[in-house]
């Protein structure tokens, strides 16, 4: 037998084999860096939104219990109260959950379930197409039209608005630009449900709706609910586009739907460019809140989902 | 469970689906203490709450309005229920599409392409003919203040500041550029460029700029006629210009404050107002006022008021006065 | 001739002991198979003899494993030149996505070898040894998985030979096959054993009784025990060999 | 199955079919609300012109009037000048200001001859009127000698200002602008913006992907490496931007640059993308079938040339639906760009220069003091045909993928 080996060259053995530990370190940076960015953020953000509360503030601090207490945002008299903002931010993404998260299951459920399939293609193309428009052009749809739907239903209800700039066409733009998160992952979620499940349930005389709704949705749900916290955390970090209807309250919180509202991301965005010292300084501050509420949501809605899945099973 | 799971669902579904189908349904409002109640007939203009709406607190426009209406700052403060704008264009886009909105925006605004109605204040209309006579009182300077000698990112930078501001304060091409954008100038001093641009200092007009870029920064107000005057100068010297304007605020900031070398630094800033005391324009190259502007109150353009007075804006403002029966 | 000696082998998967205390020859230029129930460790033990066990998180080894006199887990040792020396083919044929020609070529070029000459006559060398040329020599380009099932086996296999190793491992190497292709492969290996040594996993009886010389049995991760092919077959030394064979348990 | 269970299963149906009709009336609605403002303006002029106006003068050294005929296809409301031979309009620019257009010019007239006086490479240069420019002043002396200026900056209309052109003794000078409001800059700037954000972040990414696939061990410093990439994904693209400006200036700054940036931009996006292609490429590894990965080990292979020969070859396909993934994430971004770009509009973008996106372009659009939705819209279609374009490439590689892995 002829063996090969004498054509191999130990230089060459060597060099791979340094190429290799050399490679294996640059993997191993790339997965550094891009791992420390959160943390980069997160330390710029605290270290930036902390300092306005601490006594070495140039000017004084700002007292942070007035900050995390108070009902007032007003940059003309240097008052920063957050808590009505945190209040207004959870109720236009939670009035947002309300109108798209029903939708969009059903939506996702007609898909993989329901439509024929060429309806069920065509669908998740329009749902693709949903999710690729820009958030500006949700913004300037926003500007021009759903602040015309909410003036005119306002004018039913007898109220009067500003403009049509209000929680509601904040509520109604996030639950649109949530809605195609949602769905795909419930997609995804509902098409990874066992067929023997369906065939199980089918089997035992259950009806093909009774078994979509009963068998397929309950199975899904831990996907559907991975879709909610996407979708929450999008609600709540949506920006240019709500800061375009939302009005800008400077106290509240605001509970009439027809009221203008005032986000954290509204905040944050609001003359930002503008501005400096404490006023600059304390959105980073309301960066922090922002932070801290998707946080606290996500572990309240997984611990809601636990609670579910218990009482279910 | 699981049946409760999808009635749950339906009725979520069918309380959204109520939401989005602009049903007549009158909503559950719990309205917060602070908001008046909700009036009967607001289409009519006239009757009803009046929807304040205010600029940021670092806008030039909201400093003149503010000082030209007798609203002091230190003992007074703006109604909690003012809506907040971001700049002049968004100003005048809110208030045109609110008929209970009353709010104020610069002369140059164009008012019928934004569904807006000027107001005469203390029975003077808003036109350059009366701020220029002084008849118009709710008028504001558009200062401008360069980087220091020196600062600037090249010799030419600097020449070419110079220049144009030599255009914009003293050439008839330069003036009646600001002039066409609605900004209130006297021509009657003005000369041709080719007189002015021999006695700029440092300025050859045989040198190629075309690869200088002067960066404007501050004030929104003057974004209109400040465009106009950078591209009539273009007309006369090519160079390249780079407006990024977000308020009076920046202004100095960017060319001689805290943000001079930041990201957004500049080569000239703007205000619509006068430099404030603590903004030493005295360290720029040079500093001045280019034009002036009047402050117009304004309404939608359906709303039937016409005339204003300052008291009654004034209390409007400070959220005496709330609705349009008690004008 | 001795290829492999192992003594006292013990393998771990964090706390599963998968391997107990094996003491085991493997001798050159025949064929040794390896039998027993699923999850006996006969597979993981094959795996042992070209270090392929590292990829695993959590798996500790002790004992002794030579090749040609040699630990082969001693620090010093190169995993990377002892598997171009213990070739391996797979239980569900894995050819690369590229042509037929590179597919074989890939172990030489990996070692440094760009030389076109030798890459042409390795390949068709190792497709005739394989028993593939004939089928392949016109379509050297396509890609490989076009190939049909068995084809791909012995394309893993000419692979494997393409680097002249001295023990080629085949893993279950016709479970994923027909009748047909699986008579091909054993014919194939009868050839194959004049120049290496071959170590096979198999499930099924009959193919250890057919190919091999030496065979071995595993259970619960004990070797039970190794011998002849005839003897083990014929009169295994252990009563669980037996039954297993005869078809009693397993 | 019983009647009431017929009702009631046709009802849960038809809640499915009503939620989807509305998912279609909102893409519709979206649909329509830009066509119907934009589509008119879409053409292939507005990708090479650029946004702002050329801004010229120019004057004639050698100006003789002449007599020319109103040209028959004019129409009423274009105002002819029998002396100079041209034809004038009024019309709004992109800022719905008044214009004085060019609408025709006649072959002969005098205007074509002009030379450039504005100071500058181009000075002499021979330079004349075209169809389509707007002019803005026109200064010219007429019969009594007096010195006249009309034009777009005079407030003069058409009209006026051919009225007084057949008035002239001497002609002075012309300040006309050339066509703007086209998007050519924030086009390119687009496509710089790609190229650089994915040449930046597709090595990390990518490497970032075959380090937590192929090498991490599954313990505690891999988990923590894995939840901070997730988290990542989640942050808000608004506290990307304050991040771009703040952690990532000073890097530019290091280069020379201390102003917004493409470059900055493409930083930052390079931070956003991160998540995105290293999930995208994650997934695409892990269909590669480990045994691929056994069998080039076995053949003494390193680790390295496994990967760079088997496996990458294999996930190329799930790299470039990343690469397509991340172009359609750029193209539609603005929050964190309007604080890394900054907001104007550059005609001739450079890397080392502030410029807007098409997106932030539409954004500097809106919130200018005539707030422009033809414009906006029209890009908005221009974004969303890319997209489309994108997302259908997308589901053809995919597709091409589960064929690939179906064969074997």
């Amino acid at each position: 037998m002829d063996s090969k080996h004498h054509l191999i060259s130990e230089a060459y053995q060597r060099r791979k084999k340094g190429w290799d530990k050399f490679f294996k370190g640059l993997f191993w940076l790339a997965g550094f860096i891009s791992a420390i960015f959160i943390i980069l953020i997160i330390v710029f953000i605290v270290r930036k939104g902390i300092g306005p509360f601490l006594p070495s503030y140039p000017g004084g601090a700002y007292p942070i219990g007035k900050f995390l207490t108070g009902f007032q945002w007003r940059q003309d008299s240097a008052i920063y109260g957050v808590a009505f903002i945190v209040i207004n931010t959870i109720i236009s993404a939670l009035g947002a959950l309300l109108i798209s998260f029903p939708i969009s299951v059903l939506t996702a459920l007609f898909i993989t379930k329901i439509a024929p399939r060429s309806l069920s293609r065509i669908m998740t193309t329009i749902v693709e197409l949903l999710a690729a428009i820009p958030s500006v052009v949700y913004g300037v749809f926003a500007a021009g039209v759903i602040v015309r739907w909410v003036d005119s239903l306002a004018a039913m209800a007898g109220f009067s608005t500003y403009g049509g700039n209000s929680l509601l066409a904040v509520s109604i733009l996030l639950a649109i630009m949530v809605f195609p998160t949602m769905t795909s992952l419930a997609i995804v979620a509902i098409n990874a449900v066992p067929r023997e499940l369906v065939e199980g349930s089918l089997a035992l005389g259950a009806t093909t709706t009774q078994t979509n709704f009963r068998v397929v949705l309950t199975s899904a749900k831990s996907g559907i609910f991975a879709g909610l916290i996407l979708g929450l955390g999008r609600a709540f970090g949506e920006a240019t586009a709500v800061s375009m209807v939302a009005g800008n309250s400077m106290i509240g919180p605001t509970f009439n739907p027809f009221n203008i509202t005032r986000t954290l991301t509204s905040t944050m965005l609001a003359g930002l460019k503008e501005t400096q010292g404490l006023d600059y300084d304390i959105r980073f501050s309301v960066g922090i809140i922002l932070m801290a509420v998707i946080l606290v949501t996500n572990l309240g809605i997984h611990f809601v989902k636990d609670r579910i899945g218990r009482s279910m099973s | 469970m699981k049946r409760k799971l999808s009635t749950l669902l339906v009725v979520l579904l069918v309380t959204a689906l109520m939401l989005v189908a602009c049903s007549t349904d009158t909503p559950a409002a719990e309205a917060p203490a602070e908001t008046p109640d909700p009036v009967e007939e607001p289409a009519e203009g006239l009757s009803g709450e009046i929807h304040v709406y205010t600029r940021d607190a670092t806008s030039g426009t909201r400093e003149a309005f503010e000082g030209g209406i007798g609203f002091d700052k230190d003992e007074e403060t703006l109604t909690a229920s003012a809506v907040e704008t971001s700049g002049n264009g968004d100003m005048a886009s809110k208030v045109g599409n609110d008929v209970n909105g009353i709010g104020y925006v610069s002369l140059t605004t164009d008012f019928a392409a934004n569904n807006l109605k000027p107001l005469n204040f203390e029975g003077v209309e808003p036109t350059i003919e009366n701020v220029l006579s002084d008849d118009y009182s709710l008028k504001r300077p558009f200062s401008y203040v360069t980087r220091a000698a020196g600062d600037f990112e090249s010799d030419e930078a600097e020449a070419l500041t110079r220049a144009f501001i030599a255009f914009i304060t003293e050439s008839e091409e330069g003036l009646s550029a600001v002039d066409g954008a609605g900004g209130i100038v006297d021509l009657s001093s003005a000369k041709p460029w080719s007189e002015v641009a021999e006695t700029v200092d440092g300025f050859d007009p045989a040198t190629d700029y075309s690869g200088i870029t002067l960066r404007t920064r501050g004030s929104t107000s003057v974004d209109k006629t400040l465009k106009a005057a950078l591209e009539a100068f273009q007309a006369e010297v090519a160079f390249e210009f780079n407006m990024d304007h977000t308020g009076s605020g920046d202004g100095f900031k960017r060319v001689l404050g805290e943000e001079k070398d930041g990201a957004n630094a500049g080569d000239i800033g703007f205000a619509s107002r006068k430099f404030g005391d603590n903004e030493t324009v005295s360290d720029g190259m040079l500093s001045g006022e280019y034009c002036q502007d009047a402050v117009v109150v304004v309404v939608e353009s359906s709303n039937p008021l016409s005339e204003i007075t300052q008291q009654q804006i004034h209390d409007i403002i400070v959220g005496q006065l709330t609705t349009w029966e008690e004008l | 001739m001795k290829t492999f000696e192992i003594k006292d082998l013990n393998l771990w998967y964090g706390d599963f002991h998968a391997l107990k205390d094996i003491d085991m020859d493997i001798r050159n230029n025949k064929v040794s198979a390896f039998i027993g129930p699923s999850g006996c460790g006969k597979s993981t033990f094959l795996r042992v003899l070209n270090r392929m066990n590292d990829l695993i998180d959590g798996t500790k080894i002790t004992g002794q494993v030579l090749f040609n006199g040699q630990e082969i887990y001693a620090p010093e040792s190169d995993v990377v030149t002892l598997r171009t020396k213990v070739g391996m083919v797979f239980q569900k044929p894995n050819p690369f996505p590229m042509s037929v020609y590179d597919n074989v070529a890939y172990g030489l070029r990996v070692q440094g070898i760009k030389n076109k000459a030798v890459l042409n006559d390795t390949v068709e060398d190792s497709l005739k040894k394989a028993a593939l040329w004939e089928e392949v020599k016109d379509r050297l380009s396509d890609n490989a998985l076009q190939l049909s099932g068995g084809q791909q086996q012995r394309l893993c296999i000419a692979r494997a030979i393409a680097l002249s190793p001295e023990v080629i491992l085949m893993d279950e190497p016709t479970s994923a096959l027909d009748p047909i292709a699986t008579g091909k492969i054993e014919e194939l290996m009868e050839s194959l054993k004049k120049d290496y040594t071959i170590a096979i996993v198999t499930l099924s009886m009959q193919q250890a009784a057919r190919i091999s010389d030496y065979t071995a049995f595993f259970l619960l991760g004990d070797l039970i025990e190794m011998g002849p092919t005839r003897e083990v077959f014929h009169k295994p030394n252990d009563k669980r060999t037996e039954d297993y064979i005869t078809g009693r348990f397993g | 199955m019983t009647r009431k269970r017929r009702i009631y299963d046709g009802i849960l149906n038809a809640l499915t079919y009503l939620s989807s009709g509305i998912a279609v009336i909102i893409l519709v609605m979206v649909l329509q609300f830009v066509f119907v403002r934009g589509w008119s303006g879409v053409n292939f002029d507005l990708l090479s012109k650029p946004y702002w106006s050329g801004n010229n003068t120019i004057e004639f050294p050698q100006f003789k009037t002449g007599a020319f005929d109103r040209p028959d296809h004019l129409g009423d409301d274009i105002a002819f000048s029998e002396k100079l031979g041209i034809g004038l309009s009024d019309g709004l620019d992109a800022y719905k200001e008044h214009q004085v257009v060019v609408e025709y010019l006649d072959p002969e007239s005098p205007l074509h001859h002009g030379v450039v006086s504005t100071a500058g490479v181009d000075l002499g240069k021979e330079l004349g009127l075209s169809e389509g420019s707007n002019i803005v002043n026109l200064m010219l002396k007429d019969t009594d000698d007096k010195i006249v200026n009309v034009g777009a900056q005079r407030k003069s209309t058409a009209e006026e200002t051919v009225a007084a052109m057949d008035n002239i003794s001497e002609m002075r000078k012309i300040y006309f602008k050339t066509e703007g409001g086209g998007i050519n800059g924030s086009l390119k700037a687009t496509l710089y913006l790609i190229g650089l954000s994915l040449v930046i972040a597709l090595p990390i990414g990518i490497a970032a992907a075959i380090y937590l696939n192929e090498y991490a061990k599954a313990n505690r410093v891999t988990n923590a490496m894995r939840s901070s990439i997730e988290l990542l994904s989640g942050v808000p693209s608004i506290i990307f931007g304050l991040m771009g400006v703040s952690v990532l200036f000073p890097i530019t700054q290091l280069m020379g640059i201390h102003t917004v940036s493409i470059i900055l931009g493409a930083l930052t996006m390079a931070v956003v993308l991160l998540p995105l292609i290293i999930r995208q490429t994650e997934e695409s590894l892990k269909v590669v079938p480990i045994d691929l990965r056994y069998a080039s080990l076995s053949l003494g292979a390193t680790q390295t040339q496994t990967i760079f020969k088997v496996i990458l070859p294999s996930a190329l396909p799930g790299i470039l639906t990343a690469t397509l993934l991340s172009i359609s994430r750029i193209i539609g971004e603005s929050a964190a760009l309007i604080y890394t770009m900054g907001t104007f509009i550059a005609d001739r973008p450079r890397l080392d220069q502030g410029a807007t996106t098409l997106a932030v372009q539409i954004w500097s659009l809106m919130s200018g003091e005539q707030p422009n939705f033809e414009l906006s819209s029209t890009i908005s279609i221009i974004i969303l045909l890319i997209v489309l374009a994108l997302n259908v490439s997308v589901k053809l590689i995919s597709y091409r993928i589960n064929k690939k892995w179906s064969v074997s």
